[in-house]
């Protein structure tokens, strides 16, 4: 018994140091590649690590009119969520810790949680900007969450039509069945406009350009963060990068769950060795398009754009999505 | 009192402040932030605030208005934390010597580590200086810094 | 469509000159000892042309002390040390137009490539000629 | 059109509130102050405060030789730092009646188009990085290095060339430094398409500017806009084409309007962008044909700076100089006594300072998230308009700001969410 | 022991009625005196609460009855009758359930108007008229007879109307209090013209009798479309909700929170109609697309209202409007799929009915929070407070979890009944699945937006206190509720919820064997 | 517009009320083309109705005011740009107002040329002159409560004592 607790803690501290490590990789992996597409030699790829060691050691200031609780729980909350996130997802060919019923709702409110705290962060911070930045997140909140809340219910819906008796509110059920093994010509077309839609709503779940809004530089100085430093502002950097990690990998686990050991007729140690650098790369590849390309390629929207651009194209986008998915059932 | 870490001066943070400079050294500053010189490849960024800062670039000679911004924006960055002039003018006055409306130079408002002369510093001078100021950061991570 | 050009930059080797290092080395002062000891650690920065005006060059034998250059200079980087009738200039204040060059009637002066000024002390020795 | 400088000044009654931003924020690169009266989100007032960036230059140029001044004014902007000392120097060669050599002229000329080349660039990468934009920034920056070495090559610096000399330049363009200009400008010509694409045919940067702050005809004629910002809503204004100067006289320049891209003007961010990627293969043009063209001859009329400086002092007379700088007209007004060394009158306009009431109708109407690319859109310099701002009232007003913004902030999220 | 234990059902109603007499009598003696008088029967009235659920979960949800004057109690037919004539309480899963959430609910308000209404006297009349509403509560869940329902019905109302009138200097919450009654006769009228029908055609009122004699007929059909007006309209079911926002919004914030069990009452009353009375004679597919087409329409109507409020009790009481959309989705999508797909409709069930009781205490503890709010600001708009966060640190905590476990973020209840409704509602359609979830997101970020505008932000108002410790406690007690059945969900799903959905879903033969026998 | 043009449709409707004209042209160009550049004084009660005039023909553009203290007076200059959009079309008309110190006031132009706002709020600060009828008063750069004018020779002893020398090898720093 104990050596299952054991275990488990062993597990747990795995998934988050190595979700930690992996989100700074990647988050290194982005300004290097942004560097060069912008013709620049860019940071060194362990940049990040030197950044958290960096605001690790500096002065974390609370301002004078901020809540201080509030302002200082904001942070670890934020990281917590997106760590937990860890949790419930499948990571490369390994099932997730955690999860099994309803994990997939939890998963849309864990990832809405770190917004919702650097949203209570920047209120309690009392600084104008911040607060700015803060009601801007949560329009944001509240118009990228209808296609993924749509695309997820979709996919999920198809499933327990296929599977009546599978617990389809379960990433790892949709993981471990991936419905183009399924659906017919029209389903798949629905899955790629689900997919398409997705892929719009990382980086605004990310707060990247187009969509950085609540953290714009030039508008309002850094908006919901603006008032952070040293510890907290680490935190904060280590959530967002933990969160792209995330992101991508639900994802992958929801459109391309495939494994490559299988295929390649592998087994034992070398088979998830495969299997993880697949994992990895395939997260590399969603990393790039939706987050890397989009945020070098555009300029920053308006918040009324970005609230316009959610819920008339691309949530048109996941519904026509779902009525394929329901008409391929039908068909 | 706690050590700085080794790494502290591969991620400096900057900010930009302009006390009455005649944006020659501001955009010089913007320069060795684009590619030809990409300060980004020492971790340097340009931040939105003071307080995401490490490093303050001063320009300019500090008109009488903005020299208690000055004050106040140097409070709001957090410790430890250092200020590197660029130009001619922010460290000695330059050509705005004799003016009613000029309180500088920026020394006589706030410590200084490091000087760039220059009218404007081309980018990679400032570079330099920042290179100059991380040399001093290192010379503190042998010592002990008081928080 | 810039996302050609994005395509096309990241392929291509970076704009970037890499001075003086690609990247900030875990120690500067080993690396600047190292290049001061001919290991040639150090990325040169961009090529400065000919005619570039950088720290000035004075020649005190050559000059006559006529303060002409006190005269032209516009930042009061000129002190004409009248016991010696010779002059000290304080290159932190310079703002390089060259005009004393000019100005010499016998070219005790003249401007050098050097740019690389930054300093921790603004009187310090570096920005002093004389 | 009273109405418009009537929004300035009178408080307007009602349901309405005040921001200030600035002096120090991120989206300006230079201090200034502005303090915005909303009516919910859409700004119905502005109120304009300089003078934070202000060093008295034409108080320190009243003090000083004309040698002195003339490197004083370089440092009145440094932007595009030519620009004044050009209108410096006709200002004092018209108060002095001092001839300037043809050769002069031509390379004056060429600096101040191969300026005009960089400032343009480094506007369209400033713009972009206001809307969020950093490649094209990083895009503009890296070619516009090309020109700044040309012109570092040409003048001994990226900046403040130091070039100009009343009378006359003080370098020559050599046969082959004339044959590398020539090959700069090509690389540009062929560059010029793609970054008129980048900017002009892109989705997103075209919802950020297009119908943002706005300028019609009318309201540039009547509040005296100069530049790109004028000639975006139609005026066609520019002084080297109305009154040339220099190698301009021989070279045909126009002004350019957004009808040269077969656009109506609207005088919108959008028409500032095309009026000023035109220009920048305009100056091409103009810098090839004077490089081509360029007489032989004398480089200075005065060569000897003590004879020079004495000249001066014996000069009496009033003049006036104009420049078109890169932001619009730059002007010079210069008296001088004889006996005296230093100007007794200096007056310097330079374009921001025209183009301030233009701000006005541009952010009218238009929203938060728009204030930074409207503020960028005229491509204000406050270093060289800012006068004479003595004491500090700022406090009370930081404070109010907070509480002031907070309940804007709700109140738009109420309107966005409603 | 025994008979207490016996005598319970009635004792429930007796003790609050008991208590609005002797209330006022004491109340002479002085406030103190009063107060511990009102505790000692609040908590009587709790324990005896309990004491009732207890036997009735014990024997799993198993419908109990009580005759008045019968002797034995459960004599529901005296020899020869087929008619049930004597007043008869039956008590099941779903009554025990709900018995209990008004229990809950009474304990809190009541502990939280001690200190709320220290200052300001009037109490002679306003906790008389709280325990006759509880007392009338109780009844609606208890009776097993439509006319006593309707007289609990009528009496719940009045007492309901007096409380939310209960401030009289304020003219806006006389209004309220006018339009709650204007609403309460004209649905008690619905009601009493469907008795009167219902009686006409089958010459009794008693539930499980009428339950075996209701048909399609058209009349019957008239009756069920009165029942289902009426008692939507009581349990603020959009588009008749316009007076739970007058009247929640208005009501003393105590108040405000009894109302939602008093509503919750009436939607009991209104599942007792569809499950138990109307459960064999109409289709019941035809009838769940008609609740969810309800519950959408009430959802969409509370949030996005919500989202417009600057009242912040207005917008509480909008968030309540939306959680009864929740209760109705779940239950509609029972019924829907019923047939088609028992094992979902089931678990929608479920989810609906937990998520009454986790309505309830998560509801009751924003009005309760917002109470304090008000009472330390001096307003209740939130574009003028703010800042509160400073001084009332342990307001805003709570508030959070109100608010957070509303908007169905985990670990809070809200989350467990609310996955419960998802994952089931889907399998009638995955648009209700995304709107419940998008409904629950907006409804973060409404709550974000009072959470802000009240608590964070720079001081704006000085002189702010901490609410005072009775009422933190009360609050305190509905947190932990929310907190607990968030954390262990599985428990009171098993013990509380599938008894109570057993009880309605499958119970409806018990339940009428347990009246008609056989 | 030539300058010969544009003085005798001034000297049509103002005749006496002109004070002095004086037309400075400078060639430029290798085919010498000529430029001009023209002077009138007039009174500052004539500046408005001059104005006025100007406008009726033609799009005119104020470049600026700029101000010169003589001493006992202050001589202030209206610089203007008349003809402006076409090539060689501009003339720049300078019209000098000398206004004793004794009573220095000035007509605003604002209502025939709001850009003028700018240039008039400059003046009234830097020199002390008052503009009659400007639509906003307050200063546009000093602070609304400075007394001092900078641009006045005869206050130069208290703009001098604001006045900061840094140069450290001149005066030691402290
Ligand atoms: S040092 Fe020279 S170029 Fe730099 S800001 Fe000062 S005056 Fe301008
Ligand atoms: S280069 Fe210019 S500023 Fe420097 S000393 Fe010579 S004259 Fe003075
Ligand atoms: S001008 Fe030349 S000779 Fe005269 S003082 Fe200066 S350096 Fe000496
Ligand atoms: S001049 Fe341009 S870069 Fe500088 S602050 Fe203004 S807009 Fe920004
Ligand atoms: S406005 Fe500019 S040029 Fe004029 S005095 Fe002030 S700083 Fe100098
Ligand atoms: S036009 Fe503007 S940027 Fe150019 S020199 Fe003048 S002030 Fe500077
Ligand atoms: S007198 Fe003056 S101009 Fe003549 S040679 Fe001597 S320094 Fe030169
Ligand atoms: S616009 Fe004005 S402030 Fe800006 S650089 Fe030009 S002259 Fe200087």
């Amino acid at each position: 018994m104990t050596g299952g607790i054991g275990a488990a803690i062993w597990q747990g501290a795995t998934v988050l140091i190595g979700g930690a490590l992996l989100g700074l990789v990647y988050k290194g992996i982005d300004r290097k590649l942004a560097a060069r597409m912008q013709a620049r030699i860019g940071p060194p790829l362990r940049q990040p690590f030197f950044d958290v060691v960096k605001l690790l050691a500096k002065e974390n200031v609370v301002p004078d009119h901020a809540i201080a609780w509030l302002f200082n729980g904001a942070p670890v909350v934020s990281l917590a969520a997106v760590s937990s996130l860890l949790f419930y997802l499948p990571l490369g060919g390994f099932a997730p810790l955690l999860g099994g019923h309803g994990d997939l709702v939890l998963v849309i409110y864990l990832l809405a949680v770190p917004a919702i705290a650097m949203m209570v962060g920047g209120f309690a911070a009392a600084s104008p900007y911040a607060s700015v930045g803060a009601q801007r997140e949560m329009v944001m909140l509240m118009s990228y969450e209808f296609p993924l809340v749509i695309a997820l219910v979709s996919i999920a819906w198809r499933l327990s039509t296929i599977l009546p008796e599978a617990s389809v509110f379960s990433l790892s059920v949709l993981a471990a069945n991936p419905l183009w093994d399924w659906v017919g010509p029209l389903g798949a077309v629905g899955l790629v406009l689900l997919a398409l839609a997705l892929l719009v709503v990382t980086p605004a779940e990310l707060s990247k350009i187009p969509f950085d809004i609540p953290e714009a530089e030039t508008e309002i100085a850094g908006g919901l963060l603006a008032e952070y430093s040293g510890r907290n502002l680490a935190l904060f950097y280590l959530a967002d990068a933990v969160k792209t990690v995330a992101m991508a990998a639900l994802l992958v686990a929801l459109f391309f769950p495939y494994g490559l050991a299988d295929r390649l007729w592998l087994s034992g140690p070398l088979a998830g060795l495969v299997d993880v650098a697949f994992f990895l790369i395939k997260v590399l590849v969603v990393v790039f398009f939706s987050v890397i390309v989009v945020r070098v390629g555009f300029a920053r929207l308006k918040i009324d754009q970005a609230a316009r651009l959610f819920w008339i194209p691309v949530t048109g986008i996941s519904l026509v999505g779902m009525v394929l998915l329901i008409l391929d059932r039908v068909a | 009192m706690r050590r700085l870490p080794r790494s502290f001066k591969r991620a400096l943070w900057v900010y930009h402040v302009a006390t009455g400079s005649c944006n020659g050294c501001d955009i010089e500053i913007v320069a060795a932030l684009t590619p030809r010189y990409d300060a980004e490849r020492f971790g340097i960024m340009l931040t939105g605030t003071p307080r995401h800062a490490d490093v303050l670039l001063v320009t300019g000679p500090v008109t009488r208005p903005m020299r208690e911004r000055l004050i106040r924006i140097y409070d709001q960055t957090p410790d430890p934390k250092a200020v590197v002039v660029v130009g001619g003018c922010g460290s000695t006055g330059g050509v705005f010597y004799d003016s009613y409306n000029v309180r500088g130079p920026v020394d006589a408002v706030v410590p200084v580590a490091v000087y760039v002369p220059g009218c404007p510093c081309r980018p990679e001078a400032i570079l330099d200086g920042v290179v100059k100021a991380a040399v001093e950061l290192e010379k503190l991570e042998r010592s002990e810094v008081s928080a | 469509m810039i996302f050609v050009t994005l395509v096309r930059q990241l392929l291509d080797r970076p704009a970037t000159n890499p001075f003086p290092t690609r990247h900030m080395p875990r120690s500067i002062i080993r690396l600047l000892e190292r290049a001061r000891r001919g290991k040639g650690a150090i990325h040169p920065p961009v090529p400065v042309p000919a005619g570039m005006r950088g720290k000035l060059v004075y020649d005190r034998d050559k000059c006559i002390g006529c303060q002409l250059c006190v005269r032209v200079c516009p930042a009061r980087v000129i002190e004409f040390r009248s016991e010696q009738k010779k002059i000290r200039m304080h290159v932190a204040r310079c703002t390089f137009c060259s005009q004393c060059v000019d100005a010499c009637p016998v070219a005790a002066l003249a401007t050098s490539r050097e740019f690389l000024l930054a300093d921790t002390d603004r009187r310090s020795r570096n920005l002093i000629v004389e | 059109m009273n109405n418009e400088s009537q929004k300035i000044t009178t408080p307007r009654q009602g349901k309405t509130y005040t921001i200030p931003i600035g002096p120090v924020h991120p989206a300006l690169k230079e201090p200034i102050e502005f303090s915005f009266e909303l009516d919910g989100e859409r700004i119905v007032g502005v109120d304009i405060r300089p003078g934070y960036a202000h060093r008295g230059i034409e108080f320190m140029g009243m003090k000083r030789n004309l040698i002195q001044v003339l490197y004083l004014s370089e440092r009145i902007c440094g932007i595009c730092s030519i620009s004044h000392p050009l209108a410096l120097t006709q200002a004092v060669e018209n108060a002095a009646g001092i001839e300037v050599p043809p050769r002069a002229q031509y390379i004056r000329t060429i600096i101040g188009e191969l300026e005009r080349i960089q400032s343009h660039l480094l506007w369209a990468g400033v713009a972009a990085h206001e809307l969020g934009f950093d490649t094209l920034l990083h895009l503009t920056w890296k070619v516009r290095e090309k020109v700044m070495d040309l012109l570092e090559d040409l003048t001994g610096n990226r900046v403040d060339y130091a070039i100009p000399i009343f009378g006359g330049v003080r370098r020559d363009i050599p046969a082959a430094k004339g044959d590398l200009a020539h090959a700069v400008l090509r690389y540009y010509r062929d560059l010029l398409q793609g970054l008129m694409d980048a900017f002009l045919e892109d989705k997103s940067v075209e919802m950020r500017t297009r119908h943002v702050g706005a300028l019609s005809r009318g309201d540039a004629l009547r509040l005296c806009a100069v530049g790109p910002t004028a000639r975006a809503a139609g005026v066609e204004k520019d002084v080297r084409q109305d009154m040339p100067y220099f190698a301009y006289a021989d070279l045909e320049v126009r002004a350019i309007t957004p009808r040269d891209f077969e656009q109506e003007p609207v005088g919108d961010v959008f028409d500032t962008i095309i009026v000023r990627l035109l220009e920048v293969a305009q100056s091409i043009e103009i810098v090839e044909r004077a490089l081509c063209e360029m007489p032989e001859g004398e480089l200075v009329s005065i060569p000897k700076v003590a004879a020079l400086l004495s000249f001066l002092k014996k000069a009496e007379g009033e003049g006036i100089g104009r420049h078109e700088a890169p932001r619009g007209e730059v002007f010079h007004y210069v008296r001088l006594e004889a006996g005296i060394e230093e100007p007794i009158v200096w007056k310097v306009k330079a374009p921001t300072y025209s183009n301030l009431m233009a701000w006005v109708p541009k952010f009218m109407g238009a929203e938060v998230a728009d204030i930074p690319i409207i503020a960028a859109s005229i491509d204000p310099c406050m270093c060289c308009m800012d006068r004479v701002h003595v004491a500090d009232r700022s406090g009370r007003a930081s404070i109010r700001m907070k509480e002031e913004l907070i309940r804007l902030s709700r109140e738009k999220t109420r309107r966005i969410l409603g | 022991m025994n008979a207490l234990s016996v005598h319970a059902p009635v004792l429930l109603v007796a003790t609050p009625l008991l208590a609005a007499f002797v209330v006022p009598l004491v109340a002479k003696l002085g406030s103190t005196v009063r107060n511990a008088v009102v505790g000692v029967f609040t908590l009587l009235t709790a324990s005896l609460a309990g004491l009732v659920a207890a036997n009735v979960l014990a024997g799993s949800g198993a419908p109990s009855v009580y005759v008045f004057g019968a002797n034995p109690l459960n004599l529901t037919l005296p020899s020869g009758m087929h008619v049930p004539i004597r007043i008869l309480f039956e008590v099941d899963g779903m009554s025990a359930f709900m018995i209990l959430i008004t229990a809950l609910v009474a304990v809190a308000a009541t502990l939280y108007s001690f200190s709320y209404f220290k200052e300001h006297s009037g109490g002679e009349m306003y906790y008389p008229l709280l325990f006759l509403l509880l007392a009338a509560i109780f009844g609606m869940e208890e009776t097993g007879d439509l006319f006593n329902f309707f007289v609990f019905l009528e009496i719940a109302g009045i007492a309901a109307c007096g409380l939310i009138g209960f401030r009289p200097w304020r003219g806006r919450s006389q209004e309220a209090a006018f339009k709650t009654m204007a609403l309460y006769t004209l649905s008690g009228l619905f009601v009493l013209i469907a008795l009167g029908l219902l009686y006409g055609q089958h010459g009794g009122l008693n539930i499980a009798y009428l339950s075996s004699r209701v048909g399609a007929g058209m009349l019957d059909l008239v009756a069920l479309g009165l029942l289902v007006v009426a008692l939507g309209t009581k349990a603020g079911v959009a588009p008749m909700h316009m007076w739970a926002l007058d009247a929640y919004g208005e009501a003393p914030a105590p108040i405000s929170a009894v109302l939602v069990a008093s509503s919750q009452a009436s939607l009991y009353g209104l599942f007792r109609v569809l499950f138990t009375l109307f459960g064999a004679a109409v289709s019941v597919a035809a009838l769940g697309w008609f609740l969810i087409a309800l519950s959408v329409l009430t959802l969409f109507v509370g949030v996005t209202m919500a989202l417009l409020q600057k009242d912040i009790k207005r917008l509480i009481a909008y968030g309540a409007v939306s959680q009864i959309g929740y209760m109705l989705l779940g239950v509609g999508v029972g019924f829907t799929t019923s047939g088609s797909r028992p094992a979902y409709g089931f678990v929608a069930m479920q989810g609906g009915i937990f998520h009454m009781v986790n309505d309830a205490a998560c509801i009751g503890l924003l009005f309760l929070a917002a109470g304090a709010v008000h009472r330390a600001s001096g307003t209740r708009d939130l574009n003028r407070m703010g800042g509160l966060g400073h001084d009332m640190k342990w307001t805003a905590a709570l508030f959070a979890i109100g608010a957070l476990a509303l908007a169905g973020v985990p670990p809070f209840n809200g989350f467990s009944s609310k996955l419960l409704i998802y994952e089931s509602s889907f399998a009638a359609s995955p648009i209700l699945a995304a709107i419940a979830i998008l409904s629950s997101i907006l409804l973060l970020a409404v709550f974000m937006k009072v959470f802000q505008a009240a608590f964070l932000g720079p001081r704006l108002l000085e002189n702010v206190r901490e609410a005072s410790r009775g009422m933190l406690v009360s609050m305190l007690m509905l947190a932990v509720v929310v907190v607990v059945f968030g954390l262990f969900p599985g428990f009171f799903v098993d013990k509380l919820v599938t008894p109570a959905a057993k009880a309605l879903w499958l119970g409806r033969d018990a339940y009428v064997r347990a009246v008609l026998g056989g | 517009m030539t300058p010969e043009a544009l003085l005798s449709t001034f000297r049509e409707a103002f005749g006496e009320k002109i004070l002095s004209t004086r037309t400075v042209t400078h060639s430029v160009g290798r085919e010498r083309h000529a430029v001009h550049n023209v002077w009138i004084e007039m009174g500052r009660e004539t500046l408005h109705d001059a104005v006025a005039h100007l406008t009726s023909f033609s799009h005119l553009h104020l470049s600026v005011i700029s101000g010169d203290d003589l001493g006992e007076a202050i001589a202030f200059n209206y610089h203007f740009a008349v003809g402006f959009g076409e090539r060689f079309g501009e003339v720049v008309l300078t019209i000098r107002v000398v206004v004793p110190k004794g009573d220095l006031r000035l007509p605003t132009l604002t209502d025939l040329i709001p850009g003028a706002l700018t240039s008039e709020r400059e003046k009234q600060e830097f020199f002390g002159v008052v503009v009659e009828g400007i639509p906003d008063p307050r200063h546009l750069f000093l602070p609304q409560e400075a007394t001092f004018h900078p641009w006045r020779k005869d206050e130069a002893a208290a703009i001098g004592r604001e006045t900061r020398h840094l140069v450290d090898w001149e005066t030691p720093h402290e």
